[in-house]
């Protein structure tokens, strides 16, 4: 076991599928001698050589539309798309051909292709650096949606994302990259792409976040159970889609009180989705209603007023406080 | 050095056979007589499908679809100079040559009528389904031709087709290069048909010719005579060889004509004069390499008329075929989402599925 | 008075505009010459000339990168993308710019644009030309969407997006375009943007929906009225985004029981968002969970199996009677 | 016609001022000895603020941004030939083109800092804010440029920066396909600084030089030397009379270098190595335009000297504001996201300021 920062677990998890089967290639802006801006590719380029570890040209819709034609092909391609912000230049190539090869041909094409990209924000960074936009991915059928959270997660989830069969848009929360380190096991450890994880049980209410706002959420919740005593069951969503209803609305059956916290705006978001598979399926479980800790319905603002619009610790503790008491 | 050149370029252009069907000796390609009859049998298949799919469309038993009369030269050549492991990137105008590598008419006739079934056959790993997100489907041939490389397959390579309004898309430019930054084994084929709907080729961009937009990335590119299948045919079989001898992409474009409407859905006297197609018609590829044909022995009345009621009685057994055919598994869109099935996905599959059952109990 | 369908109806508040202000000009590909393939802008060619009805090469992001240029330079470009599946080439165009110049610059650049497609399915279409992806559009800062769902309130809303200081995605149901025709006044008529409509009031149950499914919606309301004597209120959203919470959840709070009938994919989509704002506000008034008639979280089907994929009315009617029956 | 040459095309490299300063009289502009000496002082002050905002950026003082070193001719000497209503639409490396066209230093530190506010200034009506997502404003000055026509404006066009690997986005494609046939008043100009972050420009495109993506539109292309401001001038000069007259679109590389890292963030010794690094400081652009001021006698070491501290003095006042600068208007981002506000913006505005003082309260 060695204690891995968010960015030597991915690494270690390319690394490690990389060495295990040839087809698996990288390709992106800056991923082979710069080892990536953020170096999560770093070193590759050396270890698996530059046919499998491609720097590509400056065009994000090039390398997930050659990656497509490499995944059709046989090869397990990982691109890297160097801010989530600039993948919207390659969006039609995800809603228009990798989600959907496989079922316009009932599965004689199939994409087995991660995208990934880091997102989110606290990073003091420029213009289209710190927007957190899961939900655009998720709303279309036939993308899988993954964020992870935490070093340990990041490795198993993004392996199971490069042996999975079908395109996964791997969102990567920046701000997590260096910000702790965890035990990663040694040996392979893979996890299930399309489960949520109870982080811990409870039975008074149900907290639900992912990626970058999962520490926020933890310190929140150690808060109330410390001031409170209140029994929190604490989900780490990690798969955005296909969402795992069942595991959510089985906490709330129990619980009967939910908050959901998260980056991105709250229009036709993530915690919408939330919020309405649980109006679904378990309406009537609901003592109060399900409270939202989300960013603003406004253009991300610049660095220097994005601390307020970020969900913080203390808006998350007075959202369960206040949904305790409802 | 004040002002100085330091590069200058040159575009070409192809014929073997001009409009009267008089071969230039000196770049006729070596086909065999076999060769030739069998690439003028796909050339009139591909025009009796087209017209017969017309009357189909207007019967309302298939839905839209846009007919290749007239390109007939530039698609079934391309498909004629290609390798048995070469692959086939289409768009949605070439339905010679996806038959030309093996798909079925029927499979097309039933992809026009809505069922993705028309998408795949058997063998057909080789062909990519009819890509409609105009030019995207060029940087999935790159990326094919990627893979090619990497692993070293020998005489394979790919060809992709554009149309002329295609070249205006951002992913044409980020296909070609890819490519030629890759110098992967890709025959880009820039079929010029003059018209994107309604809009004009000189309106699509500002350059005389299609073919120099190759300059741009240093890659060889070439004009033909997209009416003329052995200029056509001689342009991709050299593009094929560069390929496969790892000297990277190559452009061609075949400069020919949309004799008819966009899709069926189209009327194209809304914006072209009769006279432009009247013209046109007569340059069509198929009377010059008939007379071609002609001239060395190979084609005469008697065996134009077999080879006509041959290629009907095949038109007529495929649709045939197609009467026949039956919607099944109406629940496949919930089976292909993923590999593997998500509970959610089940959880909708069995809703859609009682949905049904009960509007069938409610109307039966 | 005339009774106009609704491609009628759109071309007339574009040549009313166009009259009206010099600033207006239109762009897209075979918007001049073909009068678009749907006709929507036919004549207009003729009418205003061809510096303002503008037939572009074959590019997305070319015809609203360009239009995104005209407006922050005085111009009023009415952008017309052929379909709504090709919005996706020029989406980085809408989220990075269009949708941001306002609050980047805090007022000193905007963009007044609008930009047209025709959306939705039923039309025996190819692939990508039957897709409802309003929600794509809707989860974007910055962004208005609106969609109409007849001759008269497309020829007022349009008027109202032509006029409006920031860009406006327009999304027109194609199944209806030809589907009826309605009385349009001959005087100018604008509607708001950004407030939903209430078409028919009632006590005992909310319906919303919008665009091309307002007819099967209003089909079932008046089978199940005939049926069953029950009072429906019946809501066309009309502006997807900013969403009207308010006349929605006011409805909700007087009748308790709710039913969203939409053409698009479930996962965090229009229906997600519109029970969230219900649960985030009025939820102890419900007396059964919002039930959501919706497409299927699956790739579009191509046509032979796209009838059942769609809601129908009897799919409608079945929910309105169990949310009533709950 | 068999195979014939249907088009020729060249591209030229323009050079005035050579390595040493020496200056080919014919080429060499006309410029007054004042116009001479403001465009040395912007090109000074571009560098000088640059290293400023690197030690503040270290100090932590602003955030990550791309240092414009090396790049002062391309930079300054396009702004040089622009006229009073031309349009500049940047990208994000071009910060003293910027101070040229009359936004303030403060304003460029403020965007730096994280601030909204850095994006605007009192008559910054025809100069478009810091552009990110690479490329994409090319289209922008495109649109821009179609307004200009369409009213008729006099002696007015566009200039849009772009840089070697922005070429590779399809937004370059469209745009300058865009404005070739529409025939619209913009200069492209593609900054070669020869680096994409780590990316070299050998690998960035296949083709030999970036000037000759031009002839694919059939538009004026051409190279110049990218750290000889006078060749710079001229040529953007050239482009812009080009454009004033209804000559259309023009794509002008310039061939530089950036000599610092890519931004703040990055580490160039990753990638590149110190000799390539240090060949291009002796051709750095500064160096010959003052040996050239010299060898007129405009300039001698006193007079540097005296600039010099000009420079700092005007900086040193800036950097003061910026220290001075407070945040207000913390909930700006909910008063610009429509011209009308809509009452669900108001009601999140609400909750946010509730929230805040909530916070406040907690905290206080
Ligand atoms: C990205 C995209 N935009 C628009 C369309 C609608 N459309 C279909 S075909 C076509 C014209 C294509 O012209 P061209 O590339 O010359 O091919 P051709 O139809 O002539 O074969 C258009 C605009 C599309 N399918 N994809
Ligand atoms: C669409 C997009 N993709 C990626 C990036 C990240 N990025 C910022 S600058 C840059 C390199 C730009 O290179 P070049 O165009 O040569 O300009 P330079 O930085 O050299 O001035 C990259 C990849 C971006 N800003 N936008
Ligand atoms: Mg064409
Ligand atoms: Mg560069």
């Amino acid at each position: 076991m060695a204690k891995l920062n968010m960015v030597q677990a991915l690494n270690l998890a390319m690394a490690e599928e990389m060495a295990r089967d040839r087809d698996v290639v990288i390709l992106g802006e800056d991923v082979g001698l710069d080892g990536g801006v953020f170096r999560v590719t770093e070193g590759l380029l050396e270890k698996f050589g530059k046919e499998r570890v491609i720097d590509t040209p400056l065009a994000e819709s090039g390398i997930v539309g050659t990656a497509i034609g490499m995944a059709i092909s046989g090869l397990k391609p990982v691109a890297e798309i160097q801010f989530s912000g600039f993948a919207f230049l390659m969006f039609h190539q995800l809603e228009g051909y990798a989600s959907r090869f496989r079922s316009r041909t009932h599965g004689q094409f199939t994409v087995p292709l991660v995208v990934r990209m880091p997102y989110g924000g606290k990073v003091r960074a420029l213009e289209h650096h710190s927007e957190s936009r899961e939900a655009s991915f998720a709303h279309l059928p036939g993308l899988k949606v993954v964020i992870p959270s935490s070093p340990r997660n990041a490795r198993a989830l993004l392996l199971a994302a490069i042996r999975d069969p079908d395109t996964v848009v791997f969102m990567e929360p920046k701000r997590s990259y260096r910000a702790f380190r965890e035990e990663v096991p040694e040996e392979e450890e893979v996890m299930e792409i399309g489960k949520a994880q109870v982080v811990e049980a409870g039975t008074d209410l149900t907290v639900i976040s992912w990626g970058a706002m999962m520490r926020p959420t933890i310190a929140a919740v150690e808060q109330v159970k410390e001031k409170r005593g209140t029994s929190i069951e604490l989900i780490d969503l990690l798969t955005m889609a296909p969402m795992d209803g069942a595991t959510l609305v089985d906490s709330v059956r129990k619980t009967g009180r939910c908050v959901v916290v998260q980056e991105a705006p709250r229009s036709c978001s993530i915690s919408s989705e939330i919020i309405a598979r649980i109006n679904d399926r378990e309406l009537l479980y609901l003592e109060a209603p399900v409270k939202r800790v989300t960013g603003y319905d406004v253009v991300t603002p610049y660095f220097a007023r994005e601390e307020t619009y970020l969900p913080g610790p203390e808006r998350i503790v007075r959202a369960i406080e206040e949904t305790l008491d409802f | 050095m004040p002002l100085e050149e330091i590069a200058t370029f040159s575009v070409s252009r192809l014929q073997v056979l001009d409009e009267q069907g008089k071969v230039d000796s000196a770049l006729e390609p070596e086909l065999t007589d076999e060769q030739l009859m069998s690439l003028y049998r796909h050339m009139v298949m591909a025009r009796e499908a087209d017209q017969r799919m017309l009357k189909l469309q207007r019967q309302g038993r298939i839905g839209t679809f846009g007919p290749c009369t007239g390109q007939e030269a530039s698609i079934c050549g391309t498909a004629m100079a290609m390798g048995e492991k070469d692959w086939l990137v289409g768009a949605f105008r070439e339905a010679g040559a996806r038959m030309m590598r093996g798909e079925p008419f029927l499979r097309q006739l039933l992809y026009y009528n809505g069922f993705e079934e028309g998408n795949y056959f058997a063998g057909n790993e080789r062909v990519t389904p009819v890509a409609v997100i105009v030019a995207a489907q060029l940087l999935h041939a790159v990326g094919i031709g990627y893979s090619i490389k990497y692993r070293g397959e020998k005489d394979t390579a790919v060809v992709s087709f554009v149309g002329d309004g295609g070249t205006s898309e951002g992913d044409f430019h980020e296909a070609l290069n890819f490519a030629s930054v890759w110098q992967v084994p890709v025959v880009f084929i820039v079929q010029n048909n003059q018209w994107a709907i309604s809009h004009p080729r000189s309106k699509q961009t500002h350059s005389k010719t299609l073919a120099q937009k190759a300059i741009a990335y240093d890659m060889p590119g070439i004009q033909v005579d997209g009416n003329d299948v052995l200029a056509v045919y001689r342009a991709v079989k050299e593009g094929l060889d560069r390929a496969y001898s790892g000297g990277g992409p190559s452009l061609i474009e075949t400069d020919t004509y949309r004799l008819m409407m966009h899709t069926t859905a189209d009327d194209a006297t809304k914006y072209r004069n009769e006279e432009e197609v009247e013209a046109a018609w007569k340059r069509e590829p198929l009377i010059r390499f008939k007379a071609y044909l002609e001239n060395k022995g190979l084609l005469d009345e008697e065996k134009q008329a077999a080879l006509a009621a041959d290629v009907k009685a095949e038109i007529d057994a495929v649709v045939k075929e197609l009467d026949e055919w039956q919607l099944q598994n109406i629940d496949q869109s919930f089976e292909h989402v993923f590999g593997d099935k998500h509970p959610e996905i089940a959880l909708q599959q069995a809703e859609f599925l009682d949905e049904l059952s009960r509007e069938e109990d409610a109307n039966g």
